[in-house]
């Protein structure tokens, strides 16, 4: 279905560097299998990085030109004292993507459930992290002291580890929490993401001086990533899984199916790419919570909703 | 008495790429107290009839004899001496003296004074406490030698133990050795290739051919020469006949 | 003679049964090894099935051959493997000649090897996974980047190596060459270089195998592609027969490569018959 | 004879003139590697102010040197670098006993080690990083799976080399001991054993390092405290200057205890002088 | 005409340690054609002699000339031949012998043939494709023998050449070293610990000391003894006279 109107030579290379290659980023793989990005003009070079610190390497050493990771690099970016900042200017995703796993099938679901016990989380300092120190506080139970955060493991292996016996919880991601559930492993009990409000939690982004200097690219992107959110929120789960099946290899279209009927019911895509100040807000509050945040970040610096406005309105 | 006796020995070496010959049909007997030089070109199998004796080897056929019976494992009665000394470079010279004994689970104090009244007399006094490399060459081989005899064996293989000396400190070394084992009535077998060696210190030499290694002849070193020290044997007209003899015998089989 | 297949080159009747008592012995040996790994696999298939092992976590065999052939039937699976090797020859290959480079410069130059020394054995202790990071800002996010880890890994190790062999080298055979009137470079052309590389040689088949652990780490780094890549995004989609399939072809190509490094050893050192 | 601290210890003039240019020499390379060190930090300072190093990326000397300052001026630091030393203290000790073992068990049953012989190749050639998760499963996601992947990394190693230098002993040695009828116990034990003393200790220089790489390879995948935890923890909130310092640390750590392992050989092989 | 003069050598060796002193006053020279002998233990200095005639190693003190010209750098006006055989296992006999040429840039078509032919008259035929490995003891060092005059030498140091060797052999080899010398009228200086091989071979003997090297004695030997080869001198009373007197020269300095 892509529009082959523009000629090769004309498109202008874009590269994008993905934090990991993964379902909750299917607006980006739509706007890409859909051509949205070729009908802008745009030539992305997609190449996943396997890490947020990788991703905002490459983008600071010029690697890459746009980064999708998590909003909250930007600020621990902030805070060092770049002088180069690098700022956010689309949304993807608008909530925390992870959900809460349990050993066993629990119907009444109540956060307090996780007292006493233990559960695998993600490093200290990442989002997923933070959201849920965050959301369990919101839900009366402190971390560490009335639940055992186990918080050392690498996100690749996280559900392995706790599928081997390690914890009694586990903050899953997808595809990961559906697979577990489908092996009879583990259950989805409750989602980070529909507890901690809306915040940008992943986001495309660059350094000032190529927003500065690319300002047409720039847009040409965003109207693209703006024709994705629509597709998907008015498409079903069964096509925009078949639109990104190419990008996961491996696995069943049954599994992504349900994956992705997961995030359109949790409300985990940004309708729009727009970055309010409220959401962001949302995020800051969560990580001063987290202890993370030691320098005052303003909106103004690390975020630009001008692309976002203009692609929403055409 | 009868120390070591050989019947119809033969050895065969087996490899992937064939069978060696090593030894045929060798047999000779060696009386107690009797010194008998073995000499051979390299690869005749000296050091395998050695190695037989001592029970480090088993051969393909024939029957080995230590004291009328047959020999099974090393045994205690033996004593060996190599080409180089190995002393064990992380002992001292003492440990090392001792190390036989330590073995075969028989120090003990008369046993570790003797060994070191053996050191006096081979001239290593005071070397006790030291490490083998703060020794020269000669005084090495010498606290081989009084590793071997601290172990208190009645028969005493040696091969070729001077052939990595200085040619100086190996005619003293020859002397030091043909007498201790006389005075210690000690039964000796002297792997050499040198012949002229084996004729100045020994009672009876074997003569040996190689490719497959047997035995040429069996002679009897006269008794004007044994009488003399291996320094002035070889001086005596009897030792050049007796040399001559041997030689030719090399020659014409080569 | 009658000779049969444990007994064929046999030289006479001693030797037959010498060779077939060392052939029957190899045969056993052989039948020892095959009965380890049929063990391994049956007992994991078995144990996955009857559920004492979770299946779940480390797949089984079954499944890990029918990815094998799923992958290998559309065509996905051999790119992997052939990146993978490629980046490892290729770091093999740098790594060994700047290793050797680095060797011969040492031992041209004393007083160069001893102000390196301390920096040497300093970056030969550095764990080089450490510095992942740093490759990719200076090298980029791709071959380069996993072709220098790979280099990284076994330069130090090749320079240690060859130029211990290259000191080792008998004083008198360069005597030797001295005495012919022979300069340092004579020294090194006819003796020393020839003499140091039987060992040379076998520290390839090492190398090789730091090369192919530079190459994983960089591709868990870096890559777009390759076995390392596969075990990475196996973990993310949470495919772990996937991981473990890439595992055992990881090992498939370490066995492949040490070989092929044996072979060419074997080869190219004919002269010892 | 009037002596200055480069001709101390002088035994005649000659000697002295002798001692004089070596030690000078010496003075010199120490100066040359120096300089290079000082050079190499004032570059990176330099281009680092100046803009032509990325100082975010890269950091710069100075702003590491506070950090480290104010980490251990709030003992913030010292716990970190503890644990790693402990880890791989522990990993090492682990990994040379148990390739030791496996080395002494393969030299007393040859055919044994002729069954094992593939496996144990394929074992080494394995990039043990790519057995990441499978640590985890099995021994948990703490200190248990940071030190198997020390031992991982450095057994074979150790095996390999300890068992080449029991069967390289002089057979002459051992033919002595057999020679007094003693049992292959007693080769193993008054011969065997401390001829290859020496190349085992030598091995555990190498050795080390291994353990090391294999805590920093654990830390990456499970750690909670520890130098390689640091790293990441930087990554994780972009503070690069507590990257760098864990790297220089890192650097530091390796060669202190390469060190020591340098110091225990040269103590426990003093018969030698 | 002199070939090799040394005036008032003295040579001593650096290390942290101290000093060595290998060498002090040594004076000797030795004629075109001549064949001289040096012996004295261990440690005295021999080898050390050698290498400065060889512009291997520079005297600390006194003139090294080679046919009247200072020794500056190892020339292939000389030879070399060492203990062990040293022929380079990758390389076949045949690139062993023209090593030398090789090295010195002045391998030809005549001399590679007359180098064969070498071979040849060493009875060496048919070896030239073989492998070191593929030869017996003697057989090496014969091959090193024609790798070092395949480069033409005028004078050929020889240290301890034979002794590595078998008796039989070794015998056989100082015929061949002796006569193939002075048929080339080479002019030679053979390092030996055997006194008695350098009675037997030379005509002239340097007996040295230890402790520091010194020269204790230099003697002609008697035109009786050299008209014999070295196996029948060995035989001759002179010899022993000869022998004994050298001999006791060692005791009384030991
Ligand atoms: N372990 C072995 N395996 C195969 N062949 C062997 C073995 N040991 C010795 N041989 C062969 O057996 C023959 C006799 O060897 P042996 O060592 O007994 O000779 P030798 O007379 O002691 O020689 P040398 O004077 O060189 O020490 C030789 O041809 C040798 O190659
Ligand atoms: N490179 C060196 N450094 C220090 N000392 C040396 C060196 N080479 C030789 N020596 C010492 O110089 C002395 C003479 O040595 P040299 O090798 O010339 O003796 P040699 O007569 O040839 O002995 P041998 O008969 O054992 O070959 C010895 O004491 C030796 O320890
Ligand atoms: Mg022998
Ligand atoms: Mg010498």
């Amino acid at each position: 279905p892509s529009d082959n109107s523009a000629s090769e030579e004309k498109l202008t290379q874009v590269r994008v560097s993905e934090v990991i290659r993964s379902i909750f980023y299917a607006p980006q793989y739509v706007a890409i299998e859909q051509g949205y990005f070729k009908s802008e003009g745009l030539d992305i070079q997609l190449d996943t990085a396997w890490g947020g610190d990788k991703a905002m390497t490459r983008l600071l050493a010029d690697q890459a030109d746009i980064a999708l990771i998590g909003a909250e690099t930007t600020v621990y970016v902030g805070q060092q004292g770049a002088s180069d900042k690098v700022v956010n200017f689309a949304q993807v995703t608008q909530r925390d993507g992870s959900f809460l796993v349990a050993r066993n099938k629990i119907d009444n679901w109540d956060w307090s459930m996780l007292k006493g016990k233990s559960l695998v989380g993600s490093r200290k300092g990442s989002m997923p992290e933070m959201v849920s120190e965050y959301v369990l506080k919101q839900n009366g139970v402190t971390p560490f002291s009335d639940v055992n955060i186990i918080q050392n493991i690498t996100f690749d292996n996280q559900a392995t580890a706790f599928a081997s016996g390690t914890g009694d919880f586990l903050q899953a991601f997808e595809p990961s929490g559906a697979i577990l559930e489908q092996a009879g492993q583990g259950y989805v009990v409750a989602s980070f993401g529909q507890d901690s409000g809306k915040l940008p939690y992943t986001v495309f982004m660059a350094k000032a001086s190529t927003i500065k200097s690319e300002p047409t690219t720039i847009q040409k992107f965003t109207n693209a990533v703006q024709k994705a959110q629509n597709f998907i929120h008015s498409s079903t789960p069964e096509e925009v899984a078949k639109v990104i099946q190419p990008y996961f290899e491996g696995v069943e279209s049954k599994v992504l199916t349900a994956v992705i009927k997961r995030y359109q019911d949790g409300d985990a895509w940004a309708k729009d790419a727009v970055i309010d100040q409220e959401e962001f807000s949302n995020m800051l509050a969560i990580m001063k919570e987290a202890g993370e945040l030691n320098a005052d970040v303003s909106y103004q610096d690390l975020v630009n909703t001008e692309f976002a406005e203009k692609a929403k309105r055409q | 008495m009868v120390a070591i006796s050989l019947e119809q020995i033969s050895h065969k070496y087996l490899t992937d790429s064939g069978e060696t010959t090593a030894l045929t049909d060798i047999s000779f007997t060696i009386e107690q107290g009797e010194f008998v030089g073995l000499v051979g070109p390299s690869g005749c199998g000296k050091s395998t009839i050695l190695s037989l004796i001592a029970g480090l080897l088993f051969p393909s056929a024939g029957k080995v004899t230590l004291f009328g019976e047959a020999v099974v494992r090393p045994t205690h009665q033996l004593g060996y001496m190599f080409q180089q000394d190995y002393l064990l470079p992380w002992r001292t010279i003492e440990q090392n003296v001792l190390l036989g004994l330590e073995i075969t689970g028989r120090l003990s104090q008369a046993k570790r004074e003797r060994a070191l009244r053996l050191l006096d007399e081979m001239g290593l006094l005071g070397t006790a406490d030291r490490y083998p490399h703060q020794l020269s060459g000669g005084m090495r081989q010498r606290a081989a030698l009084v590793r071997t005899l601290a172990s208190e064996p009645q028969v005493v293989l040696l091969d070729e133990p001077f052939s990595a000396l200085d040619y100086q400190i190996k005619l003293q070394l020859e002397a030091l050795i043909a007498q201790t084992l006389s005075s210690h009535r000690l039964t000796g077998l002297l792997v050499t290739h040198d012949l002229g060696e084996a004729i100045a210190m020994c009672d009876r030499i074997i003569v040996m051919a190689g490719r497959p290694g047997r035995i040429l002849r069996i002679l009897r070193v006269p008794d004007t020469i044994r009488a003399l020290s291996p320094l002035e044997a070889r001086e005596s007209a009897e030792f050049h006949g007796l040399f001559r003899q041997v030689w030719r015998d090399f020659q014409d089989e080569a | 003679m009658k000779h049969n297949l444990l007994t064929r080159g046999a030289k006479s009747p001693d030797h037959a049964q010498f060779l077939r008592k060392k052939r029957l012995r190899s045969v056993g040996i052989l039948t020892a090894q095959l009965l380890i790994a049929v063990a391994f696999l049956l007992l994991w298939e078995i144990g996955a099935r009857e559920g004492v092992i979770n299946s779940f976590l480390f797949s089984q065999p079954s499944k890990i051959g029918e990815q094998l052939i799923s992958m290998l039937a559309s065509g996905t699976l051999l790119p992997h493997m052939w990146i993978t090797i490629w980046e490892t020859i290729v770091g093999f290959l740098l790594g060994t000649a700047a290793g050797t480079l680095l060797a011969i410069l040492i031992w041209a130059s004393p007083v160069l090897g001893r102000i390196l020394d301390p920096y040497i054995v300093l970056f030969n202790a550095m764990p080089k996974v450490a510095l992942g990071p740093i490759f990719i800002v200076a090298f980029g996010q791709g071959f380069l980047s996993i072709v220098m880890m790979a280099v990284a890994i076994s330069v130090v190790v090749t320079t240690i190596v060859v130029y211990t062999s290259f000191r080792d080298v008998d004083a008198n055979m360069i005597k030797l060459v001295q005495t012919f009137g022979g300069n340092k470079w004579h020294v090194f052309q006819k003796v020393v270089f020839p003499a140091a590389l039987p060992t040379i040689l076998s520290t390839l088949k090492v190398n090789v195998g730091l090369s192919f652990v530079g190459v994983i780490v960089g591709e868990f780094l870096v890559a777009k592609a390759g076995l390392g890549y596969l075990i990475i995004y196996g973990f993310q989609v949470f495919n772990l027969t996937l991981v473990m399939l890439a595992l055992f072809l990881i090992l498939f190509v370490s066995a492949l490569m040490y070989h092929a490094v044996a072979f060419l050893e074997r080869r190219l050192l004919n002269w010892r018959n």
